[in-house]
């Protein structure tokens, strides 16, 4: 009786977390811009799998080792992945949505390159006198 | 090499051999310890990812309080992502802002930034110097004060401990 | 009892499958498509220990492990790439 | 439930070749190529083949599309 | 279940054949070679698969109830060794794709007509 | 125009060829008389739990060898065609630079990956696996380096040392087979061992260890040619 209902409970947590990889897939599915689907999908994959590998290891607690180690890779290795993604999407320009309020970060790029331009400028009339 | 590099590169990986084999046989012990002595040499001659780590009792302890603020926010997180996604309006508010780390050493900046993609409604686009810039799919302030505040300062300040 | 509760938790996960498969369809960007695959890829890893549990085999884990390392890879690969940084 | 996830993987993995052969982006067709050769190794592991499809998974979808995108940049980095 | 699996494979083989024929793209003939790999190797897995068996490894059957319970392991050896080659070949045909895009700057099939006549 | 239609006739033909095929064939209910030697024996002959392992490494090792010697050729000639003059090497474009985060982070998953892989290869004979999948995911784990630090080369002479020693070690283990065992590739060099257990199935752990090393070599042989392939000038 006691095996039986922690082999239930795993079972409910593996259905939380394919119901949170569904959510995740939807959010892929509605979101506007490459950047919000990014967001959605990362964080209820990662979640997801972990909840659904944590469900799997009450129903065979004999298993441990394998779902520790993958649950450890998912939450290392995901994040760095949607971080380099994100960096690619921006560098090669993928639009943001409209609904976008604010970018801070193309400010401070405009910055920087003002002011390279600028001390390219003050080189060349130096080199000028 | 450091030596605390090498030495929890080491300890890391005999637990991974561990946990993949799944026994404790003397054969398996003896051999993941060769292994695990061998490959740090081979592959880290220059890595330093794990030199500013601070061994205290004290660390240690605000490293498990880490685990348990961060997995909340994890829940927190999906949560939110949930509610935005399943709302017919989809409301969202999207914006690229700018905040601060007081962090210096690569563990840290890498585990904080891990931490802010997988927070509610964040997303780690890149690491300039001291300047982290976030996708915020919510934005609540646009200035760089008020959006660390927001942010950050909830793992800052187990990792400065951790981290130094 | 527990399987059936298996059963249900493996059809959400196919069916979140092919919600991200209408993504990786019709994205316009190949940005949304590499998303689209990197969100199969790890579904596709609680799909694997779905199986391995009804199945009863834990040897199954092992193609999980291979799994994650390679949808790593392909996702940063492919990022590279776009920003041109091969 | 295992013929269940076949049709479905089975369906889902002609899509993605179907999406390789006629994509006119070549990245997005390399990327398909790959999930062709996901999905195939799913189906030999519901064939009763964990050897086959770890080596599919390994080789068939990572190592390919790998060298694909490396090939693609340098006929990239020529063209322009 | 075997027969899904090989209409499966019947028709990733197919897809492939038509890439390889309908395509100017070198990359993408390629492409449409790799895909025909994978379908072929589908098909050999599943001729080799009994219905309602276990895997090949004897970690939870017993070694003298081996051969009651297990699929067929020759199919499964041979495509092992199949999709290895399958690598290579595909690595040794990109890096003539490369060569050829060196000599003509071109990936169009149209453009290499030297040894037609 | 022709050529559609010659195309669709193939296709077609092809079709029909396939679904003759498929409409013959008839699910297997007992093993064929090859599998059936093969799993009543395989175990008390070899040792070795997975039976897939035991045919490719003990039963037909000849090819085993022969498809590492096709590797290695494949990566002879990758390395030998892309090989262009001195003189007309074009340089290098600048690319963009890693972000600190990725390169921070493949400090430590690259040595989780090789771990991962030396598991994978030294028990092939208790799980799916063995020398090529792990020999894989090593050539991974160093694609990742090369793909963090863009300016890590692969060290050809390490490359070398560690292709020729696995390469020897296979043939020797194969060799020692005919004189204290059944054969070339006979596995009971070193006594069965305890079915189960890491060091058993005889020589099939050391086997396949040299076999996972010597494909992770060649192909980190063959990505690393690819990835620092020079541009010719026209």
């Amino acid at each position: 009786m006691d095996t039986n209902l922690l082999e239930i409970i795993g079972g409910f947590i593996a259905i939380a977390g394919s119901i949170f990889l569904l959510l995740g897939s939807i959010g892929l599915y509605r979101m506007p811009d490459a950047y919000n689907r990014i967001q959605a999908g990362t964080k209820a994959s990662t979640l997801g799998t972990i909840l659904s590998l944590v469900g799997l290891f009450f129903i065979f607690p004999s298993w441990f080792g394998k779902f520790m180690v993958l649950i450890l890779f998912v939450l290392i290795t995901n994040p760095v992945s949607s971080h380099v993604l994100a960096r690619a999407a921006y560098f090669i320009k993928v639009p943001l949505t409209k609904l976008t309020q604010v970018d801070k970060w193309k400010e401070h790029r405009d910055i920087d390159e003002s002011r390279k331009a600028h001390l390219r400028k003050v080189k060349i009339q130096k080199e000028g006198e | 090499m450091k030596w605390k590099n090498y030495l929890i590169m080491f300890i890391m990986l005999f637990v991974i051999w561990l946990l993949l084999n799944n026994s404790l046989e003397k054969e398996i012990v003896l051999l993941g310890l060769g292994i695990s002595l061998v490959l740090p040499f081979l592959l880290c001659g220059k890595c330093e990812v794990f030199t500013n780590l601070n061994l205290s009792p004290k660390a240690i302890l605000y490293s498990f309080l880490f685990l348990f603020t961060f997995l909340i926010e994890l829940v927190k997180s999906n949560f939110d992502v949930a509610r935005r996604v399943l709302s017919p309006s989809l409301p969202i508010n999207p914006g690229i802002v700018e905040v601060k780390t007081k962090l210096k050493s690569k563990i840290g900046r890498v585990i904080l930034a891990d931490s802010i993609t997988l927070t509610p409604g964040t997303l780690t686009l890149e690491l300039i110097d001291d300047s982290i810039f976030v996708h915020w799919i919510d934005v609540q302030s646009v200035d760089v004060q008020e959006s660390t505040k927001l942010i950050v300062s909830n793992f800052e300040k187990y990792l400065e401990v951790m981290y130094g | 009892m527990v399987n059936i509760l298996l059963i249900v938790a493996a059809s959400i996960t196919l069916l979140s499958i092919g919600v991200s498969m209408i993504r990786f369809v019709i994205g316009p960007s190949p940005v949304d498509r590499v998303i689209a695959f990197d969100v199969m890829s790890v579904s596709s890893i609680a799909l694997i220990a779905l199986i391995a549990v009804l199945d009863n085999r834990i040897i199954y884990m092992d193609v999980a492990l291979v799994y994650g390392i390679l949808g790593f890879l392909g996702v940063i690969v492919v990022a590279r790439y776009l920003e041109r940084g091969m | 439930m295992f013929v269940v996830i076949a049709i479905f993987i089975g369906v889902a993995s002609l899509i993605g070749g179907y999406i390789a052969i006629h994509h006119e982006d070549l990245s997005v067709a390399i990327i398909a190529s790959g999930l062709v050769s996901l999905f195939a190794s799913i189906i030999f592991l519901l064939l009763a083949a964990p050897d086959v499809a770890m080596t599919e998974a390994a080789i068939g979808s990572g190592l390919t599309t790998l060298i694909f995108f490396y090939v693609l940049n340098k006929i990239r980095q020529r063209n322009d | 279940m075997e027969y899904i699996a090989i209409s499966t494979g019947f028709a990733l083989m197919l897809l492939g054949l038509w890439g390889i024929l309908s395509q100017k793209n070198l990359i993408k003939i390629v492409l449409g070679f790799t895909i025909f790999d994978t379908g072929i190797n589908i098909v050999m897995v599943s001729i080799g698969y009994v219905k309602g068996k276990a895997a090949p490894i004897l970690d939870v059957i017993n070694a003298s109830e081996a051969a009651n319970k297990i699929v067929d392991p020759v199919p499964q050896a041979l495509v092992l060794t199949a999709i290895v080659i399958g690598l290579g070949v595909t690595a040794l045909m990109l890096v003539y794709v490369l060569k050829l895009h060196r000599e003509k700057n071109s990936l169009d099939i149209n453009s290499f007509k030297d040894l037609k006549w | 125009m022709i050529k559609k239609w010659i195309i669709l006739g193939i296709l077609a033909g092809m079709g029909l060829i396939f679904f003759d095929l498929f409409s013959a064939f008839r699910g297997n209910e007992t093993l064929g008389k090859t599998a059936d030697y093969y799993a009543r024996h395989g175990a008390e002959e070899v040792g070795a739990s997975n039976i897939v392992t035991a045919i490719v490494v003990t039963y037909r090792g000849f090819d085993t060898l022969g498809e590492v010697t096709i590797l290695f050729l494949t990566a002879a000639i990758i390395s030998f065609v892309l090989k262009i003059r001195q003189e007309d090497i074009l340089p290098n474009r600048p690319i963009r630079i890693t972000s600190e985060l990725l390169d921070s982070a493949s400090q430590v998953i690259v040595p989780v990956i090789f771990m991962v892989g030396i598991y994978i290869f030294v028990n092939g004979h208790l799980t799916p696996g063995g020398g090529f999948p792990g020999g894989a995911v090593i050539a991974s784990g160093v694609l990742l380096m090369i793909l963090s630090n863009p300016n890590f080369s692969v060290s050809h002479k390490v490359i070398a040392w560690v292709e020729s020693i696995s390469g020897v070690g296979f043939v020797l283990l194969g060799v020692m087979g005919i004189l204290f065992a059944g054969g070339f590739l006979d596995n009971r060099v070193l006594g069965l061992g305890d079915f189960g257990k890491l060091f058993s199935a005889g020589i099939i752990p050391f086997i396949y260890s040299f076999i996972g090393l010597k494909v992770g070599a060649e192909l980190s042989n063959i990505l690393g040619a690819i990835s620092h392939a020079q541009n010719e000038k026209n």
